[in-house]
């Protein structure tokens, strides 16, 4: 089953010759690569460490209690997409993420102890503990997100609009899922973006549900890109399991972006592993359908790519380890750091 | 029979009633297999499918807007919206036609549609998930806005609302929902078994007391009635009234309260200024003038965004603590 | 000039021969043409005369004086496209309209005098004078509009959602502006009425402008069809300055309505001869475009080829003669009409 | 120099603070040809250009999302919202994420965003181009809102929001305004040619009294102004006070005022209920309990959308006729 399902994907999964045809055309080397697989290794310890850490003080199950609280999207099996599109992005880009915005944060560089910190509610967040997991603010990397489904579009089509407008060549991405994209803002940002040529690329994670409605009764066409092609935006439908496939389109809308030519959109077909927020039940969709997508999870492939391209075992061991101890280090920051003082809660609405 | 919270019954309530109806269509986001997240559509998909229980793409103002359209040829939309938060995202449709269209089309086009919505914090969602905002509704024309403490009223209102030719938003608070995976500050109720109605614009005395009163709605119902509980063995009277309904707004019994205590104190989930507050209040001032003994009091929260960490969010949104310690300042 | 004009439009203007073809292929009776024509004179000697009284008491121009206050946007031009698509409903289907409304009110059969009483705001009127212009109502042929911009479309998708559910054949008709389908809402509805296969008809009036903003400076692209295609919905770009276009693509997308086919798209090119609104200064538009689009006008146009299918030119005379009879009675009941009672103002918020 | 309304102000506080600084982007619907239909624009494009004046298609939530992601990078976008009325469209990126943003960032993203719209009625335009709903944004944490009546403080309280790290929103009154299309209900203002500032949180007092203060904003300042005279000549002393913004609220000045008449009598074109009016009165009662001598009072729009028809309209919105009787009927 492992084969076919592998080969039944958007494109079939290339021979060794091919994969390093296809790796050099993109002009990534090896390390690049490592690098990748570091990043997405570095995502998914997180959140299995925070899924993990959720579920504390929580049996049974209730949202109120344990050390971290309130809803939790986390978005195992997208890592491909976050750091495809991250790989291609300086710190001088602006990133508006959604109500699921670990990967997106941590591939635009975020320092995961700070946003660690966040999710717990403590005072050394990035945002000392207001925002928590579904508003992430981080002006060092300029990343920020909303809980509000399509709010995102918009706001980096403002950003991007303000690097235009001061002649700067930095370029602002928004990530949405594919039940946001069936939202009035996708059209409308879509619209003024290919109007007014806006350095912005809107990156659209089709992971097939939207909380429990699945996309077969939400869209009426199986995708959305060529509704952004009818608006004269050039669109890439990507296999968003694949990091090089994201990486190559997103290279490609950068560039096109930087350089004055335009917004872009990548449609990236993905899957979460997990329910849409932690204590989902899941009745919308098979176990069968799970297990299937499972077997392409992204950081598995791209590992099995590498050690096909000849990097050795021990080296991608070593990145995942590298990525757990930080993770743990982060998360062990997070929770020794004292909450925030209670009467910050009444300042700081202006500045 | 015993019921645990406000969705059972509100989901019991529009049951009867599309068994009743044909005109009745609920719609929204993740109204069949999650039952609209906090409960209020559950079981409905399984008695009537997906003809007349419709998951709507996420768009508020659009299936906002075609409930507006359903109303105007005759159907009865009862239509999710799944956080209050989410207003904004189809607030026109909303009060800029679904509000105003019997008035302004001069009494031809009824507005039969019922919303309703998840409201309130307490468990950790912050700011775009943690909100109240029924004060926005109550200020524009032409919505009655409920916000039910209990099961018992919760389905007698909600089967109010769907024979009302009006538009109606129901308030469900998510820590009286009775779902286990939230907190619940509410009790067991007993609720016929049968359909019944609720009028609007009845408030309720939950405790009678004649000390101080104090006026509420949803959870802080139950809050105050605690804090009136413990207080009264001290000796301090506390009179709590539950309003039930904000637009129509009883002031008739909680007029009558004030006149008998002489101390109002509202205690409120939303934003302070500019809300249910402050109305309150100025209702009350004109008609319990004389009997006022000191300054009508508020407690809210105050005019901040909800944050996330508890320590932050319990300084925000009026506790037991906070509500005792008011009292006792009242009082003294 | 004349000749070249109407010959670069949409189509060129068919040889006798070829108009002949057309309208019997449409299945149109020469009465039904002149219906059409009469239909139209009717629009267009209901919005002049309004136009007339509009500006008495606004000398200096003044919004609040004078026997019709506030705003005032008629459709002089558009005629074509109201009777077009109105020639093909019935009573039962459901029109939404906009901010410019009389033409479609009118085609829809809304009676004259009961409008005209509701734009002079008399209790006789449409609304018993709550409405005026912009907020018309006519329950009794299920008429409404709204003057919020985008607002029509999923109104009328709510309607056809009733019918189809009753499973009643009726059709709804939102119509909006070139502008109105930049606004998310036009995204949206089309999604879910193609995703539910509606009986909706979107009538998209471009008619160049929305307000003083030029669509070149709001649309990415020259249409607004090939948006609603690549939502899989039949669109069809006509040429709204010809009753016969318009009536014929209306046909099929009524025909696909009621037989449960699904929603279908009519962009009708057309123009607007005045104003946005009454008092517009018109600085975003120079005054040779305006001349010649009103060589095409739509009614001249219908006329010239009536007389050309051998229709006497008394013939054509006379029906625009009933028309301004019939608007002049109207014009009269309403300035006869008394004022509402001021107390009516403070009911019927709730019923 | 003198001044007819408060366009022509708003446009040169905006066209001075531009010629200073690069980061002023204006936009929205109809900013270059048409000034933003009501003058607030007026002549910034000629001066500045499409590349600062930016006429946006009609998306409310889209561009009110760009002023978001513009702010967040360091402009400071001057936003059009043609009519108050069509706040529907894009609420949500107003009040979820403009007004929040700096809070939930923990004061990482200051949101310099000053927004600019028309409002109220008494034109004839009705229900959907007439409201003023100041009392929604008032009503949500995190705007400064702003209502000048006359040209001087529109100018000082305009380059005051263009110079401010927070969103303001300008509700500019239509008939003051000053444009020709439209009646004017003000004065002739001197206004300096140079660039000011006038403090957020300052009320004036227009007119002196001791019987009655009348509490107000925008036009209704200049009808209660103009009652204060003619009951003068009666020996009815009225005090008109002017709160300018609303968020901030100047209780103190106010409150100095009520101690000082006993009275006091709201005037708003706002929706009576659960907006504007409660909330001044519960400051006051607050702060001045034992010096009203009776309850405090409103004349507000009731509960109704703005009719149409001239005699309709002219029931619901506050008249000089009405003021003047509703204090006649208060001094009594
Ligand atoms: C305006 C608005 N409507 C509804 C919601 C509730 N909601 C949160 S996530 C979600 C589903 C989003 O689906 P999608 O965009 O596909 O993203 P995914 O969760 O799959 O990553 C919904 C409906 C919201 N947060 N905001
Ligand atoms: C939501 C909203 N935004 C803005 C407006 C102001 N407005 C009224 S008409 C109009 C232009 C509409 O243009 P179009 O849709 O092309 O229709 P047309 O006037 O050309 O018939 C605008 C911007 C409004 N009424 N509603
Ligand atoms: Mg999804
Ligand atoms: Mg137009």
């Amino acid at each position: 089953m492992k084969r076919i399902v592998i080969h039944m994907f958007l494109k079939p999964e290339p021979t060794v010759k091919d994969l390093k045809g296809l790796v050099e055309s993109a002009g990534l080397t090896l390390d690049q690569l490592l690098e990748m697989y570091y990043e997405m290794s570095l995502i998914r310890e997180f959140e299995e460490a925070i899924g993990a850490k959720y579920y504390e003080g929580k049996n049974p199950f209730n949202m109120a209690s344990g050390p971290i609280r309130g809803e939790m999207h986390l978005s195992s099996g997208q890592e491909a997409v976050a750091v495809g599109v991250g790989s291609n992005l300086r710190k001088e880009d602006v990133v508006v993420s959604t109500h699921r915005p670990h990967h997106h944060a941590i591939a635009k560089g975020t320092d995961v102890r700070k946003l660690a910190a966040e999710i717990f509610g403590k005072s050394t967040g990035l945002c000392g503990g207001k925002g928590g997991h579904m508003h992430l603010f981080d002006k060092e990397v300029r990343f920020s997100c909303s809980g509000i489904v399509g709010a995102s579009f918009p706001q980096a089509a403002g950003a991007a609009f303000a690097f235009k407008y001061r002649g700067e060549d930095n370029v602002a991405v928004a990530f949405a899922g594919e039940g946001a994209a069936n939202h009035g803002t996708f059209y409308e940002t879509l619209n003024a973006a290919s109007l007014w040529e806006l350095p912005l690329i809107l990156v659209v994670e089709d992971n097939m549900y939207a909380d429990s409605t699945p996309k077969s009764i939400a869209l009426a066409t199986p995708h959305h890109f060529q509704r952004a092609m009818s608006l004269n935006i050039p669109s890439y439908l990507v296999d968003g399991m694949d990091v090089i496939d994201v990486y190559l389109a997103t290279r490609k809308a950068v560039q096109r972006a930087r350089s004055g030519g335009g917004p872009s959109l990548i449609e990236a077909v993905t899957y979460r592993f997990r329910g849409h927020f932690e204590g989902d039940g899941q009745e919308y969709r098979e176990r069968d359908e799970v297990e299937m997508w499972r077997l392409m999870d992204p950081i598995t492939r791209l590992g099995n790519r590498l050690t096909k391209l000849g990097v050795e075992k021990e080296r991608l061991e070593e990145r995942r380890k590298k990525a757990k101890e930080k993770v743990d280090e982060a998360l062990k920051f997070a929770e020794e750091s004292p909450y925030p003082e209670p009467s910050t809660a009444l300042t700081g609405v202006f500045r | 029979m015993k019921m645990k919270g406000i969705s059972q019954a509100i989901a019991q309530g529009i049951a009867q009633e599309m068994e009743r109806r044909n005109d009745i269509v609920v719609l929204g986001e993740d109204v069949t297999y999650w039952g609209a997240v906090f409960g209020f559509t559950m079981g409905l998909f399984d008695k009537f499918g997906r003809k007349r229980v419709v998951d709507t793409p996420i768009t508020e103002q659009t299936f906002m807007g075609m409930a507006v359209g359903m109303a105007s040829v005759g159907l009865h939309p009862v239509v999710s919206l799944m956080f209050v938060d989410f207003l904004g995202a189809g607030f026109d449709q909303m009060y800029n036609h679904m509000a105003k269209n019997h008035y302004m089309s001069g009494g031809q086009f009824p507005m039969p549609v019922t919303v309703i919505t998840a409201v309130g914090g307490g468990y950790g969602d912050a700011e775009q998930h943690s909100q109240v905002l029924y004060g926005l509704f109550a200020h524009v024309p032409g919505f009655k806005v409920v916000v039910p403490s209990n099961a018992y009223d919760a389905k007698g209102l909600t089967i109010r609302a769907l024979r009302d030719p009006n538009p109606v938003v129901i308030f469900g608070h998510k820590l009286l929902t009775g779902l286990p995976f939230l907190p619940y500050e509410g009790e067991e109720d007993e609720v016929p078994e049968e359909p019944y109605e609720l009028e609007f614009g009845r408030a309720i005395v939950k405790t009678e007391g004649s000390d101080l009163t104090v006026a509420s709605v949803g959870v802080m119902v139950h809050r105050a009635m605690r804090v009136a509980e413990k207080l009264r063995k001290e000796g301090i009277s506390v009179e709590v009234v539950d309003l039930r309904t904000l637009v129509p707004l009883d002031e008739e019994t909680l007029s009558r309260s004030v006149k008998k205590t002489g101390r109002l104190l509202i205690v409120d989930e939303d934003y302070m200024s500019y809300g249910m507050t402050g109305e309150v209040a100025f209702r009350i001032q004109s008609r319990a003038f004389r009997e006022l003994k000191a300054p009508i009091q508020r407690l809210t929260v105050p005019d901040v965004p909800i944050p996330f960490s508890e320590p932050l969010e319990r300084e925000v949104i009026p506790s037991e603590a906070k509500i005792e310690a008011k009292i006792r300042e009242m009082v003294r």
